[in-house]
């Protein structure tokens, strides 16, 4: 690994990683624009999104409660930049060759505590209450989509990402092969990216935005930024995990014109599946966290254990090794 | 059991009040307070088991407070108002909370405000209104623009309005 | 030098600490901490040798110090010095009585660990239990009446386990175990297995830690984090040495694992889940670091029960990282009820403004737990997962994985009610915790850093004890680690996390932030009011109230049941003794015919 | 308050700077309401299909430290008074006031009741005033435009003159309430 291969390697991820916080603001300010469609208004311009951060980055006063209120924007982004990091996205796979899907699952724990910690840190009941609401949804949707990982483990026989695409590109698709663990990971990243019915820890009616109460100026700006990525690396999990990871053309063949390729194909499926979301997100009443956690530990995790059934037998009894 | 026959078996004069538009029948009796509690409790028993509201009355010129104890009956469907005259200077009077638990509030908002004086209900401070240092300002002899022009019109404008717009 | 041989070093030094320790009254801690130093820095010389030596007094006691023992010993010997000079300033009545009963809990967990024959190790056993037992006596009775019954179980496990081995080859030696048939194997790896699963907590034995747990914090750190690890070593030598893996496998495998061995992991993984699940609703702070410590070595069983080099790997190491955050969590713990004097978490609230180095260590030890990436938890946990994974068994990964997810909960509930939300009133001017204290917890937190960014140094080592035993060394290089499925790179994720950070610290300091009062918050609009708005209590209550119907059945009470049921039935029998004479008469008469009766049968 | 040093790049010049915040600011208002009068009846139509203020950048936020425009629509009691000013300074500058309504202007209807203030502006600087009792979505859309002018062109300067006179503002709330920090 000589320096400038390094340089290189690190300036493309920068610019992956930055492109990606980019898409992110851009799908949610299209989230915005289509939900306002939906309620027949006329909605913000798509990139209302980018003037909110500017905004909220040049607030001139700032409140803070103490320093470990600094924890949660600090390790918010860093966090969710590092998780991106590891997700191979149109193909470029940037870390994900040196940490697999168990490290990547952890890393994306790391955001979600130091955001807990810093709003715990605000000493404002609805905060508290807010992140115990969000660690409770936590636990009801990694129920299945812990189990759909786990088919996708098996049946793929692989835990590290990169591979994982290898394998896709060979054999056939994630949604291909496993099409029952794909529903049941749909709902969960419903779940998982707190979009309505299952925005219960950010309600703005019940508990004032919950964790985010006493975040205002660059805290909330910084943060922000931490859920547009997290837009993106929820959605790039999905395609990477059951749609290819938008690899189209191999790069070893076509060179930089395959990662170009990749990259929009990568975007188009990310876009369809932010607007699956998104669709459901516009029609849906806010759940309570008990319905939220019986709901996801009743019927998706039905569907993944089906699913986890499936891949367990195509890949131990009928012997289907891609 | 019917509001006439109470009163005619109680021994109180009453009075049948005629309202345009409200065919309810009302009738108003003046009662001496020491016995106001025996005749609440007879009509409680018989039938009229709503207490709707207690309200106050500043009759400045005679110099007494009117205190009117309304009751209604969902058996007959009759409004009874019971009032009692206290000396306008410094009016008291026993609590009824023990008859019905609502009165308890009716009580503080009427001494707040008029600054009638119940005995045996400890809840009768600040209520309704923060900080108020003046007289209950119901009163009638309370002037409310004088109160006003002296409390907000004496308060300075900031300058450096935007007066450029 | 006779004397000063292994057993000198690492057993008789911390007995005779014991009894000069005694005679310092108001310092016996300290000087029980000098003592406890002694084995623990006795054991860097002995890094990679296999001294063997035998001890004659009147029975043979062989003890060696192979790279097994020495793993474990560093592990306990640290503890136990931590704990002690923690418990300088903690301990407040009756120095001298704690400060011997450590040391010789620490004598006895040393000769346990390098005990090479049964004799020596149930000696050694004992008198670590005896320690122990005493020390939660210092506390209450009725919890010591709970162990002690435990303890007794676990001992007489182990005596039927031994006495089958003699049974069969006649000698108390670890190696002499030849010619035993596997229905005999079978029995003695039960019995040893179970009479060390109780000190490991395993779940339907579990039932003593809870209350033991509760005794004074730095004694529970020692046992948490180091006596319990003796069951891990006590399962590891049974099934693994002194059995040895051709054995295990003659019982059968299932996609390579033995058939004895896969129902431990099943179990392990039902105890990691329902450890955490129960650990999520306790409002006491020492039940719930209980139960959590129960769901880890749920975890560390699994590592056991599967028995693949990866698996083996994993608990051993997970063994090491739990010994260390766990104890850690319990001298935190033990700091903030020095400081407040309060246990029940919703009590607490907001202490981590005024103890911030204890917040931090405590916060790292919670990181350790959870199996964050940027400590040593992560990678004793990602080998397990691997290990579940890689065999494809589809019980054990989700409820380990799950279980996991489960701790996030009970982490956060630690830290925001004891540390986070409202500073209470009576906590205002609570102070940092004393030095000793803080000393303590930093020892406790370097290897959890070191190992988070140079793994290959203790994967070195564990696969060193793995080759002992018989098998595969694991795949490592000193920043990374290999499985058959996938791999991790620490030193990439480290460098890669602090360059990110830096770029969120770059945006973050673009701009200054006032510091506002805790009261200065946005309660709609409303005044601060002297109300305690610490929203600690029943913090879970929603998931408590769907979890309900299932938290109805509690393996306490079906105790308390079943104990009842012979309660009630010798209440019966003791109707017999109606004090009157005839009664006995017309008894003995009746045994008498029954004696004549039988007598008559069998001639 | 002290005045807060902002450690700003001076690759841009202060002046362009303080324009582009300026726009910044103006298309992206989060708005607060404390429907204290009758006013927030007229917030629902503006906000639903419509009349759609969400086009300007104008979003209802839950918490004070998340929005920079306050919207006091109706009569102010001396009890909401207090409730006001304590949102008003939990929220960070640059923030806007806007007043529904003819009751914050002069009294309105309460002129001469003895609990409600007559004059805003005398407590919190208000930067825009809507006449009407109660403005209709047309007038509060317009108030809306009109302060996104005021803002590009630096004449919407309330939360500066609320520092510059702190002390006038804090002795005209103290003649009519008790505040907290007294």
């Amino acid at each position: 690994m000589s320096i400038v291969n390094i340089l290189i390697q690190s300036t493309l991820v920068a610019l992956y990683l930055f492109l990606a916080i980019c898409i992110g603001l851009l799908f949610m300010g299209i989230a915005r624009k289509v939900t306002a469609r939906i309620q027949n208004r006329v909605g913000p311009p798509i990139y209302q999104n980018f003037i909110d951060v500017g905004k909220l980055l040049a607030k001139k006063t700032n409140i803070k409660h103490n320093w470990i209120f600094d924890f949660a924007p600090l390790f918010a982004l860093a966090g969710v930049l590092l998780a991106l990091a590891y997700l191979p996205m149109g193909g470029y796979k940037m870390l994900s060759g040196t940490g697999d899907l168990i490290l990547l699952l952890y890393i994306i724990a790391i955001p979600a505590l130091g955001f807990a910690l810093g709003s715990g840190a605000s000493a404002n009941p609805n905060a508290g209450v807010g992140v115990m609401r969000a660690l409770t949804l936590m636990l009801s949707y990694e129920m299945p989509f812990l189990l759909v990982l786990l088919a996708l483990m098996i049946f793929y026989n692989t835990a590290s990402l990169s591979t994982l695409l290898e394998k896709q590109m060979s054999f056939a698709w994630g949604i291909v092969a496993l099409p029952i663990s794909a529903l049941a990971a749909d709902i969960a990243l419903q779940g998982m990216m707190m979009e309505k019915p299952f925005d219960i820890p950010i309600a703005p009616h019940e508990i004032a935005s919950g964790p985010l109460v006493e975040f205002g100026g660059k805290y909330l700006g910084m943060l922000m930024l931490y859920s547009a990525g997290s837009v993106v690396l929820e959605t790039t999990l999905f395609v990477d995990l059951f749609l290819g990871g938008g690899v189209v053309l191999n790069p070893a063949t076509y060179g930089v014109v395959a990662y170009v390729v990749n990259y929009l194909v990568w975007f188009a499926l990310i876009f369809v599946v932010w607007m699956i979301a998104v669709f459901i997100n516009a029609v849906f009443p806010r759940f309570r966290i008990e319905q939220a956690f019986k709901f996801y530990w009743k019927w998706p995790t039905v569907i993944a254990a089906i699913g986890l059934a499936q891949a367990y037998i195509m890949s131990v009894f009928l012997g289907v090794i891609p | 059991m019917k509001a006439i026959e109470i009163f005619k078996e109680l021994g109180i004069e009453y009075e049948e009040m005629k309202v345009k538009g409200n065919s309810t029948p009302r009738y108003r009796a003046k009662v001496e307070p020491d016995k106001l509690e025996e005749i609440i409790k007879k009509f409680k028993t018989q039938g009229f088991k709503h207490f709707v509201a207690l309200s106050c009355v500043d009759w400045i010129k005679e110099g007494n407070m009117e205190l009117i104890y309304h009751l209604f009956s969902y058996d007959t469907l009759e409004d009874v108002f019971l009032s009692i005259y206290l000396p306008r200077d410094e009016p008291k009077y026993k609590t009824l909370r023990h008859l019905f638990p609502q009165i308890e509030t009716y009580e503080r908002e009427v001494h707040e405000m008029f600054g009638v004086e119940f005995e045996g209900n400890d809840r009768l401070g600040e209520f309704i209104l923060e900080d108020w240092n003046d007289m209950p300002p119901m009163r009638k002899d309370f002037d409310t623009v004088k109160y006003v022009k002296e409390k907000y019109e004496s308060v300075p404008l900031v300058e450096g309005r935007g007066d450029k717009q | 030098m006779e004397i000063l041989g292994i057993f000198g070093i690492f057993v008789l030094v911390p007995l005779i600490g014991s009894v000069i320790a005694y005679l310092f009254r108001k310092y016996a801690v300290a000087v029980a901490a000098i003592f406890a130093a002694v084995p623990s820095i006795a054991l860097y010389p002995f890094y990679d040798t296999n001294v063997s030596r035998i001890i004659n007094i009147g029975v043979k006691l062989n003890l060696t110090l192979d790279p097994t023992t020495w793993f474990f010993m560093l592990m306990l010997d640290t503890l136990a010095f931590s704990a002690l000079l923690f418990a300088i300033p903690y301990i407040k009545k009756a120095q001298g009585n704690f400060a011997t009963l450590i040391l010789v809990a620490l004598a006895g967990a040393n000769g346990v660990l390098m005990a090479r024959d049964f004799l020596s190790l149930y000696i050694f056993w004992e008198m670590m239990s005896w320690a122990t037992y005493l020390l939660i006596l210092r506390k209450s009775g009725e919890y010591a009446r709970r162990y002690l019954l435990f303890g007794v179980l676990s001992a007489y496990f182990i005596i039927m386990g031994i006495g089958i081995v003699y049974y069969y080859t006649g000698s108390f030696l670890y190696s002499a175990t030849t010619g035993i048939p596997m229905s005999g194997w079978f029995w003695i790896l039960l019995f040893l297995v179970l009479g060390f699963g109780v000190k490991m907590a395993v779940v339907p034995l579990h039932v003593w830690a809870p209350y033991a747990y509760c005794a004074e914090q730095p004694f529970v750190a020692f046992l948490s984090g180091g006596l319990s690890k003796l069951g891990t070593f006590g399962i590891l030598m049974a099934m693994y040495s002194i059995a040895g893996i051709s054995i295990l496998q003659g019982f059968g495998t299932f996609r390579g694992v033995s058939l004895f061995g896969y129902p431990f992991a099943l179990l392990g993984a039902i105890t990691a889940f329902i450890g955490t699940v129960l650990a999520i609703f306790q409002d006491d702070l020492r039940k719930l670091l209980a139960y959590s410590s129960i769901g880890q070595l749920g975890y560390v069983m699994v590592g056991l029960g599967l028995g693949t080099s990866l698996a083996l790997g994993g608990a051993i190491f997970h063994a090491f990282n739990h010994a260390f955050f766990k104890s850690l969590l319990f001298l935190g713990a033990g700091a903030v009820i020095y400081r407040t004097g309060k246990y029940k978490i919703s009590e607490m609230g907001g202490l981590g403004y005024k103890m911030p180095f204890t917040f931090l260590f405590v916060l790292f030890a919670i990181f350790a737990l959870a199996g964050i990436p940027i400590t040593s938890g992560f990678i004793s946990k990602w080998m397990l997962y691997e290990a579940a994974i890689a065999k494809k068994f589809v019980f054990i990964a989700p409820l380990m994985l799950i279980a996991s997810v489960g701790a996030f909960l009970y982490c956060f509930r630690i830290l925001y009610g004891v540390f986070l939300g409202q500073l209470s009133e009576e906590h205002k001017d609570v102070k940092e915790a004393p030095a000793p204290m803080l000393a303590a917890m930093f020892i406790l937190m370097l290897p959890l850093v070191i190992f988070s960014i140079v793994p290959g140094w203790i994967l070195g080592w564990i696969s060193k004890i793995l080759v002992s035993m018989g098998l595969k060394p694991l795949e490592y290089s000193t920043f990374a680690y290999y499985s058959p499925i996938g791999n991790a790179n620490m030193l990439i994720m480290w460098i890669a996390f602090m360059l990110l950070f830096m770029v969120s610290m770059i945006i973050f300091m673009m701009k200054k932030a006032r510091v506002v009062d805790q009261l200065d918050n946005y309660l709609a609009g409303e005044a601060p009011t002297q109300v305690q708005l610490h929203a600690a209590h029943n913090f879970y209550k929603p998931l408590k109230d769907t979890w309900a119907p299932v938290l109805k059945y509690s393996i306490n009470r079906a105790y308390e049941k079943f104990s009842q049921f012979f309660v009630e039935g010798f209440k019966e029998i003791r109707k017999m003794y109606t004090e009157n004479p005839q009664d006995y008469a017309a008894y003995m008469g009746i045994a008498f015919l029954i004696f004549v009766l039988v007598g008559w049968w069998l001639l | 308050m002290t005045d807060n040093p902002n450690p700003l790049p001076s690759i841009i010049p202060e002046k362009d700077w303080k324009k582009i915040q300026r726009m910044l600011s103006k298309r992206s208002l989060w708005m607060i309401h404390f429907c204290t009068g009758c006013g927030a009846m007229e917030m629902p139509p503006t906000m639903t299909s419509r009349y759609d203020m969400e086009r300007f950048g104008i979003i209802p936020m839950a918490t004070p430290r998340q929005a920079d425009l306050l919207l006091v629509t109706g009569y102010v009691a001396v009890k909401t008074l207090k409730r006001i000013v304590r949102v008003y300074e939990q929220m960070q500058d640059p923030k806007y006031v806007i007043s529904f309504g003819s009751c914050p202007i002069n009294g309105g209807l309460y002129w001469d009741s003895y609990n409600t203030i007559k004059r805003l502006d005398k407590y919190i600087p208000v930067d825009l005033y809507i006449a009407g009792c109660m403005p209709r979505p047309e007038a509060i859309m317009d108030a809306f435009l009109k302060l996104m002018k005021d803002i590009d062109e630096g004449r919407a300067d309330g939360w500066l003159r609320y520092r510059k006179y702190y002390d006038k503002y804090r002795a005209n709330q103290m003649r009519v309430f008790k505040r907290w920090d007294e």
